[in-house]
């Protein structure tokens, strides 16, 4: 079984998908859980050298806990590497598989999103770099606006495809 | 039927002419018509009948308060009873339908309970239909039940979607009248975030049937005007078409945007409506005001309206109400009426003003009977006369046509919602709301008249509440107002003489004035007892007409105040809200999101039959070529386990990631047995209990590293055990340093289990699974593929077999249950789905949540010795009370029964041998079943009382709800393996 | 003045004029035998049986705002005795047979409806539990039946049986579980009871309990101090208000549950049904609304009135047991306060005092059990003896380990 | 109430983010006497006005908080992380 084929399969086998002015894609990459003491600072290296090539975001997940994600899908080495040095005041969780992105882009995207989300998306309240975790309609995420018109949604992997299929109907009306 | 359509005028567009039915009629009407004036303009009073005595009724309003004008619209799936007239905007290929009558709307059989009336009173139904018993639901009931309701619903499925949004604002202004418009204005000029919210198809409100000019403007313009401005600020959000219905705490209101109910084919791609959830720092309350009906007999005959109705219709849609009017007032506003009737050519035959002191109206040529009321209506379908009473003299006018003016009721339904009181005042004649909360009221809906005085008061109350926010506001100036006849406040008239007929107070449910003094003669005067007993206020309108009237006559019955009686109690919603707008997107296979398994396409590939496990969709079995059954899938699948090897997907088992350096400590807390001293590299069942010593949840939990542990809880409890261990972690140990995260999701983990695993699990794992080299309760980190890829790997087993789990990132589940496969084949290897899982767990005598049902202890299940002797853990305290040891706890007993052929059930009772089917004789009741291939037979799990010592008693499995009776044994749960060899293997 | 249908008659004749007041308004006097403190369903079904069965009839009962002001008037209407657990079977069903005779029996038709009452259930687990429970009613002689998919469908064939997320399996069904006209019930209760002697005192709020030694001597009223012999709680939702006056606190929370009435509709669903794969139930009253309900919103109120996303909630589940009710409009929504227990079930005891008595913890089951709830706490308070049937509702049951935990979801109210 | 909760690290949240639990009260020591854990465990103050509750952020940050409101008005007066304090007024 040495020889086996092995595949990645993402939880939504999708192209990206365009509503007239709207972009939803999946990504991929990578995602690492940092887990520190509540009330613990980020990281205070930001740069993450072991990563630095996969263009790494850092996410806020609530008190000493972060997300990373990465658009290339990082090796066992580069995390274990990661883990080393923010050890022990981090622990690095790979949810790679756990987590699931989705990329929404587009003039009406904050229109579209606030048909599930709660928060007030307006750019002064929810400017660009800030993610938090919120409800999408019934679904949990970790929203984060990267840009003026773009956000980017974490989602369990169980329930990726649900949302997908949430957020493709929330976009009907500007296709 | 003549047409009432006016030659010009109006806002509708005479070059958009709009077909609709109304009871299969073909008619005609303009874009700009609501159904109602569409009616009216085509001669249609007679609209429908009433609640109870079956009354015609025609249209009485123009707007969302309508009692009477309720049609059914649409068809099929679209079918929509009890849709208001005033309301509905008119679209081509309108289909609407009259209701609560048979066989049709002129000729009503129902009506005959017009004749029985007198029996018929408020609270009739209280005093008889009690003899015989038995006669209620089968006679008396069904009639009552036939007769009552309104429209019919339809059992077909709705064609259209549905959504929710969340908008957020500095200053929600609810009514886009000239109060709200100004307050809008002032709002969006000081740079605030504005939604405006106005359930009109039009925004404009009054300003859309006024004569009056402003700066020279008609109102319609003037309108368009402010709307245009606020239009061009980016932060201002103009709904129309939206009715705020309900006021919630935390300043959130909830809205429906009616986005497509005005066409006849929506645009699928857009919901027909839309709830919105406004989150508001403010609120300004422009809803105007509801004039108030008056009550005299025969006041709901078809072609009575209220006086600012009639108006609206005359110049919005260009309708004259009839050919010769009156108009029955109590203040100056119905001379507004009257004097734009004469202008449009309606005769108006006599204005009748309650006052004595009236001012003469300049311009008009109508006779002016002072001090005089309408006593009585006359007509059957239509109006036909008044009787005016003057001096103490009845007269007889003909009229076609009737208007009340009988002043005003501010609404202030949002205002009260929240547990604000309404006041009286006297010197308004009307009961007001007080600002509360951050929520003001302007405008008429504060009972300011008048153009000028509510554009005005639009513009100071929304100053206000910008200051509150630190903006500047830009108060905008008031325009000259020229035209507008500003009632002064006047006396309400409750109470009025010489009334024959009956006196309508609630038109919709016929409560009519003599209900309310019975109900003060029968003690239920208080407002809440009278709307009760005889049912004032609780029709489609929510008593937006009749409870102000409704108040003001207990008032007089009682010989108090009207602020002495007080108002019922405000509730959402201000007018209905379907089903589908509060549901939006969440019906039918979207009611709740699917949760799927990382092997879920694998076992699909593999033919599963699924089933919903909570959010999960779980594979069952695995059906093959030639099996009829389920139970033979799921037999062949449990004995391939024991006998050869296979494959379960229980990646939906919870799994949680537990570090930090005194993760040890935590999970000793958690766990009511020991895991301070687990090893690196070993797994263990642990018993989580509650507080209240009740146990809450079991799994296995491994130590990968010093400061590093893998829980896995039940599927059904993942989430809860997760919360659970956060509230420890943070509220009862937050001095303990321990990291938790969510793992469920980044792991494809499978059971393999059976007496051949080991062979076809080495050719993936790349260690040495020896049982030497991997003993039982082993747990570690492994290289899978030659080190392609990381995994984890335990050596647990829930079936009883020789077993491992496997898990593997979920991304690349499918690839190695792919490649397990494969190398089992030379094997056998076959998937299993939760049912044979269940089925060798029962045969093994494992508990799952049909046991761990909150009410059992350790002891109960056989885990006393588990529980261990440590200073703290969660639950300790309570597992000591005198019940929780007391003798007679249901036990852990297995069951078989005595004949192999027979069977039992899951949730069957358990009585001792001969004794009666009784309550007190029960002595538990069986929590698991499965046929048991290994035993050849159905056994069962039970919990009995003192079930653990009294193994070998035959017993009664009792199912009296499927009349089965089974004579069974109690046994020891544990049916295959007691030694545990096969584990150990 | 008995009603009948000669009065109706004869009132009808003369105009409707000669009709009597349904209860005196007594002044309250300054001492009686009993005090009951609420002047709700259960407070009057107790007066009304304390006077009529067990003969104590120098009885006041007092309530803060009008008759029936409380959860009598604010519920769904319905009845049922389909319960699991011996501490609250034989009660529950010792209630629907004085439901079954109640409107004869206090001469005022409360339209006791036995429409049934229908539990969906949509899988396995569901089906395993209400047979458990089926079977537990049948062997206390309850009426219990577990219908089939296809028997359901063929009762309420618009039920979602081909598009639903949660395909219905089956359904537990008690025929003579249905729905009571619920303002009836208090005044049937307070007429009757008012007929047998009992002062029922309205706008008398209790704002303080008197002890002396080891008794309660009276209470402390708004309309002045009312002196007793024994003293009954039964002011459930502010069950721990009043019980604080006595110095005793409760294993109660008080939380709202909204309620839901639909515009007038011609007859559409004959019965109670509630669905498994969320919290909605709904039946159809006389006068054609659809009156339904759903899950408690889950936080400590006083307030009677509730949050939107649990409105949404209850829409979400109705519509997805009903895609028929798309097109239905909601009319009105309420709230009531709860007793929420520790273990989901009530209490009806004699408690510290030596004469003072408890009734509370009702949770949701408050309305159907208010004829045995006054039957049995009468008994209590008469007797000095728990009735029977209520043996087990026991205060200390908590303390002692002795619950009764239908749910078995533990010591968290929001949960049961 | 609280149809948004003033959560200290996430701002005002809609009620349907959090898990509620009950009165916010301190667990007793492990060797406390019976009659402190039984109280504990059920009895309550169950206050008609002030009253502290944990709430749980459950669709947010994850964080236990003590949310201080009245329960017969539905004010919420702040909120405050169980461990982390940080008390934040909508």
């Amino acid at each position: 079984m040495r020889d086996s084929a092995l595949m990645r399969r993402p939880a939504v086998a999708s192209e990206p998908v365009r509503c007239g002015d709207l972009l939803l894609e999946a990504p991929g990459g990578s995602i690492l859980q940092l887990l520190g003491k509540a009330g613990a600072t980020p990281p205070s290296d930001m740069s993450l050298p072991e990563v630095a090539g996969a263009s790494p975001g850092l996410r806020n997940a609530g008190p000493g806990q972060w997300f990373v994600v990465t658009d290339r899908e990082l090796t066992g080495p580069e995390i274990d590497a990661l883990a080393a040095r923010l050890a022990p005041s981090l622990h690095v969780v790979d949810q790679s598989s756990g987590r699931f992105r989705i990329r929404v882009s587009g003039a009406p995207s904050r229109r579209m999103l606030a048909k599930g989300v709660a928060l007030d998306l307006h750019p002064e309240r929810f400017p660009v770099g800030t993610a938090t975790s919120t409800l999408v309609g019934q679904i949990g995420t970790n929203l984060a606006r990267t840009g003026q018109d773009s956000f980017e949604l974490l989602v369990l992997r169980g329930f990726a495809q649900s949302l997908w299929d949430d957020l493709l109907l929330m976009s009907r009306e500007f296709g | 039927m003549s047409s009432y359509r006016l030659p010009s005028g109006g806002l509708v567009d005479r070059a958009a002419s709009l077909a609709f039915t109304f009871d299969g009629k073909p008619m005609q009407g303009f874009a700009g018509d609501t159904l109602a004036s569409a009616l009216l303009a085509n001669g249609q009073r007679l609209v429908g009948r009433s609640f109870k005595y079956h009354r015609p009724r025609g249209v009485l309003t123009a707007g969302a308060a309508e009692p009477n004008a309720l049609v059914t619209i649409g068809t099929g799936g679209r079918t929509e009873p009890n849709t208001r007239a005033t309301m509905q905007e008119l679209y081509a290929g309108l289909e609407a339908t009259s209701q609560n009558r048979w066989p049709s709307l002129a000729f009503d059989v129902g009506a005959v309970n017009g004749l029985l009336s007198p029996f018929l009173g408020a609270g009739f139904y209280y005093k008889t239909f009690m003899w015989p018993a038995g006669l209620w639901e089968k006679l008396y009931e069904p009639f009552i039940r036939k007769a009552a309701g309104l429209g019919r619903a339809t059992y077909e499925a709705d064609p259209d979607s549905y959504e929710k949004c969340w908008a957020h604002c500095d200053l929600l202004v609810v009514g886009a009248g000239v109060t709200g418009l100004a307050a809008a204005l002032t709002a969006a000029r000081s740079g605030a975030r504005v939604i405006v919210a106005d359930e009109h198809a039009r925004a404009g409100g009054d300003l859309l049937s006024t004569t009056a000019t402003l700066d020279g403007l008609a109102g319609p313009a003037y309108a368009d005007a402010m709307l245009r401005e606020l239009a061009s600020h980016p932060e201002v959000q103009v709904l129309p078409r939206a009715t705020v219905f309900g006021w919630y705490d935390g300043g959130v209101f909830g809205a429906v945007e009616r986005v497509q109910k005005h066409v006849a084919a929506p645009d699928p791609r857009r919901p027909v409506e839309r709830l919105w959830r406004i989150a508001a720092r403010r609120a300004v309350l422009a809803t105007g005001a509801e004039e108030r009906p008056l009550v005299f007999g025969g006041n709901d005959i078809p072609g009575v309206m209220t006086a600012g109705a009639m108006r609206t219709y005359l110049n919005r849609h260009a309708v004259a109400p009839g050919r010769r009017a009156a108009v029955f007032t109590t203040n100056d506003s119905g001379y507004a009426l009257a004097g734009d009737l004469e202008r449009a050519g309606v005769e108006v035959a006599a204005v009748i003003d309650s006052r004595p002191d009236a001012l003469a109206f300049p311009g008009l040529r109508a006779r002016v009977i002072r001090e005089a009321v309408v006593s009585d209506a006359h007509g059957g379908r239509e109006i036909q006369a008044v009787d005016v009473w003057a001096d103490g003299k009845r007269e007889r006018i003909a009229v076609d046509s009737l208007a009340m003016a009988g002043g005003f009721n501010p609404v202030i339904a949002l205002a009260c919602q929240r547990g604000a009181k309404p006041r009286w005042s006297d010197a308004h004649g009307a009961f007001l709301a007080p600002d509360v909360d951050g929520l003001s009221l302007a405008g008429a809906a504060a009972g300011v008249t008048g153009l000028a005085a509510c554009f005005e008061s639009g513009v100071r109350q929304a100053s206000a509440a910008l200051s509150d926010l630190g903006f500047r506001p830009t108060p905008l100036a008031t325009p000259v107002v020229e035209g507008d006849v500003v009632p002064a406040p006047a006396p309400p008239l409750w109470m009025i003489p010489g009334v024959k007929g009956k006196a309508f107070v609630d038109y919709q449910n016929d409560v009519h004035r003599a209900d309310l003094d019975l109900a003060v003669r029968e003690g239920y005067g208080h407002v809440e007892l009278a709307k009760r007993y005889t049912t004032n206020g609780m029709a489609t309108d929510q008593g937006k007409l009749s409870n102000v009237n409704a108040i003001g006559l207990l008032a007089k019955a009682r010989g108090v105040s009207p602020g002495e009686v007080g108002t019922t109690t405000f509730r959402p919603f201000y007018t209905p809200v379907s089903f589908g707008a509060l549901t939006g997107a969440h019906h039918g296979k979207h009611f709740q999101p699917v949760r799927k398994s990382p092997l879920h396409d694998w076992a699909a590939r593999r033919g599963a039959v699924f089933v919903e496990t909570g959010l999960w969709y779980r594979s069952s079995w695995f059906p093959r070529d030639g099996e009829t059954t389920w139970r033979q899938s799921v037999d062949r699948e449990v004995l391939n386990v024991r006998a050869n090897v296979g494959l379960c997907d229980v990646s939906m088992l919870g799994k949680i990631e537990v570090c930090g350096p005194d993760a040890a400590e935590f999970l000793n807390r958690v766990y009511c047995n020991g895991f301070a001293k687990l090893p690196v590299g070993k797994a263990r069942y642990g018993l989580m209990l509650r507080e209240d010593g009740f146990i809450y949840d079991d799994g296995t939990t491994s130590r990968l590293a010093e400061d590093r542990y893998f829980m896995t809880t039940t599927t059904a409890y993942a989430a809860g055990v997760m919360t659970h261990l956060e509230f420890c972690a943070q509220a009862l140990w937050p001095e303990l340093d321990v990291r938790l995260a969510s793992v469920t999701d980044q792991w494809a983990q499978m059971a393999v289990a059976g007496p051949k695993v080991r062979e076809v699990l080495q050719r993936v794992v790349d260690e040495d699974l020896s049982n030497a080299a991997f003993p039982y309760l082993a747990a570690r980190d492994v290289s899978l593929f030659g080190g392609r890829l990381r995994g984890r790997l335990f050596r647990i087993s829930f079936s009883g077999e020789l077993a491992y789990e496997l898990a593997v990132p979920a991304d690349y589940g499918e690839s190695v249950a792919d490649a397990l496969m494969q190398a089992g084949e030379p094997f056998g290897i076959q998937p299993y789905g939760v049912e044979a899982l269940g089925v060798l767990r029962i045969e093994k005598g494992h508990v799952t949540h049909n046991e761990i049902n909150g009410t059992v202890v350790p002891a109960d299940l056989g885990f006393a010795r588990m529980v261990a002797d440590k200073p703290d853990f969660v639950g300790k305290r309570m597992l000591s009370r005198e019940a929780l040891v007391a003798p007679g706890r249901p036990q852990l007993v297995g069951l078989v029964p005595l004949d192999p052929a027979a069977s039992f059930r899951t949730g069957s009772h358990v009585l001792s041998k001969g004794a009666a089917a009784t309550l007190e004789n029960d002595q538990g009741y069986v929590t698991s079943t499965a046929f048991s291939p290994h035993v050849g037979s159905t056994i069962g799990l039970a919990l009995v009382k003192n079930g653990a010592s009294r193994h070998g008693e035959e017993v009664l499995v009792w199912n009296g709800l499927r009349n089965e009776m089974t004579t069974a044994r109690l046994t020891s749960p544990v049916f295959v393996d007691p030694a545990n060899e096969k584990l150990h293997a | 003045m008995r009603y009948s249908a000669l009065s109706l008659l004869l009132n009808g004749l003369t105009g409707n004029r000669n009709w009597a007041p349904a209860w005196r308004e007594p002044e309250p006097k300054s001492h009686y035998d009993v005090v009951i403190v609420g002047g709700g369903g259960h407070g009057l079904a107790t007066a009304y049986y304390l006077a009529k069965v067990f003969g104590v009839r120098n009885v006041a009962v007092l309530e803060k705002g009008y008759l029936g002001s409380g959860n009598i008037g604010r519920n769904t209407t319905i009845i049922r005795s389909n319960y699991l657990l011996p501490g609250n079977n034989p009660f529950y069903e010792l209630s629907m047979k004085l439901w079954e005779g109640l409107e004869q029996d206090f001469n005022f038709n409360a339209m006791v409806s036995q429409r049934g009452v229908l539990n969906l259930y949509h899988s396995d687990a569901q089906q395993d539990a209400y047979t458990r429970r089926g079977n537990a009613m049948r062997l206390h002689g309850v009426d219990a039946e577990l219908l089939d998919r296809e028997a359901v469908r063929a009762k309420l064939p618009f039920l979602d049986f081909d598009n639903a997320r949660f395909p219905i399996q089956g359904g537990l069904l008690q025929r003579r579980g249905g729905t009571v006209r619920h303002d009836a019930v208090a005044w049937g209760y307070a007429r009757g009871a008012d007929s047998h002697g009992v002062d029922v005192i309205q706008h008398c709020e209790v704002t303080g309990i008197r002890r002396e030694g080891g008794r309660a001597v009276g209470v402390e009223t708004t309309r002045g101090f009312i002196g007793c012999n024994k003293l009954a709680l039964a002011a459930a939702g502010h069950s721990s208000q009043v019980a604080a006056m006595a110095g005793l606190k409760l294993p109660l929370e008080s939380h709202v549950l909204q309620a839901f009435v639909s515009e007038g509709l011609k007859p559409f669903i004959d019965c109670v049904v509630t669905f498994g794969a969320g919290h909605f139930y709904v039946s159809q009253s006389d006068k054609g609304g659809l009156v339904f309900g759903g899950d408690i919103d889950g936080y400590n109120s006083y307030a009677q009135r509730g949050n939107l996303a649990t409105v949404e909630h209850v829409a979400e589940a109705g519509k997805a047991m009903i895609p028929a009710l798309s097109r239905v409009r909601v009319l009105r929504s309420w709230g009531g306060v709860m007793d929420m227990s520790m273990d989901g079930s009530p209490i009806i005891d004699r408690v510290h005092l030596d004469n003072l008595y408890l009734n509370s913890g009702w949770c949701y089951g408050g309305f159907k059990a208010t004829p045995a709830s006054g039957y049995c706490f009468a008994h209590l308070i008469a007797r000095d003896e728990p009735h029977e049937t209520a043996r087990e509702m026991r205060l200390d049951r908590f303390a002692r380990g002795y619950l009764i935990d239908e749910k078995g979801q533990g010591a968290q109210p929001n949960l049961h | 109430m609280a149809s948004r909760v003033p959560c200290p690290h996430c701002g005002l949240r809609p009620k349907e983010e959090f898990t509620i639990k009950g009165a916010a009260l301190p667990r007793p020591a492990p060797d406390a006497g019976e009659a402190a854990w039984i109280e504990y465990v059920y009895l309550r103050e169950n206050p008609r006005g002030a009253y502290d509750e944990f709430w749980h952020h459950t669709s947010g940050c994850r964080r236990w908080l003590v949310v201080s409101r009245n329960t017969l008005t539905h004010d919420v007066y702040g909120a405050r992380d169980v461990a982390l304090g940080g008390e934040t007024q909508p």
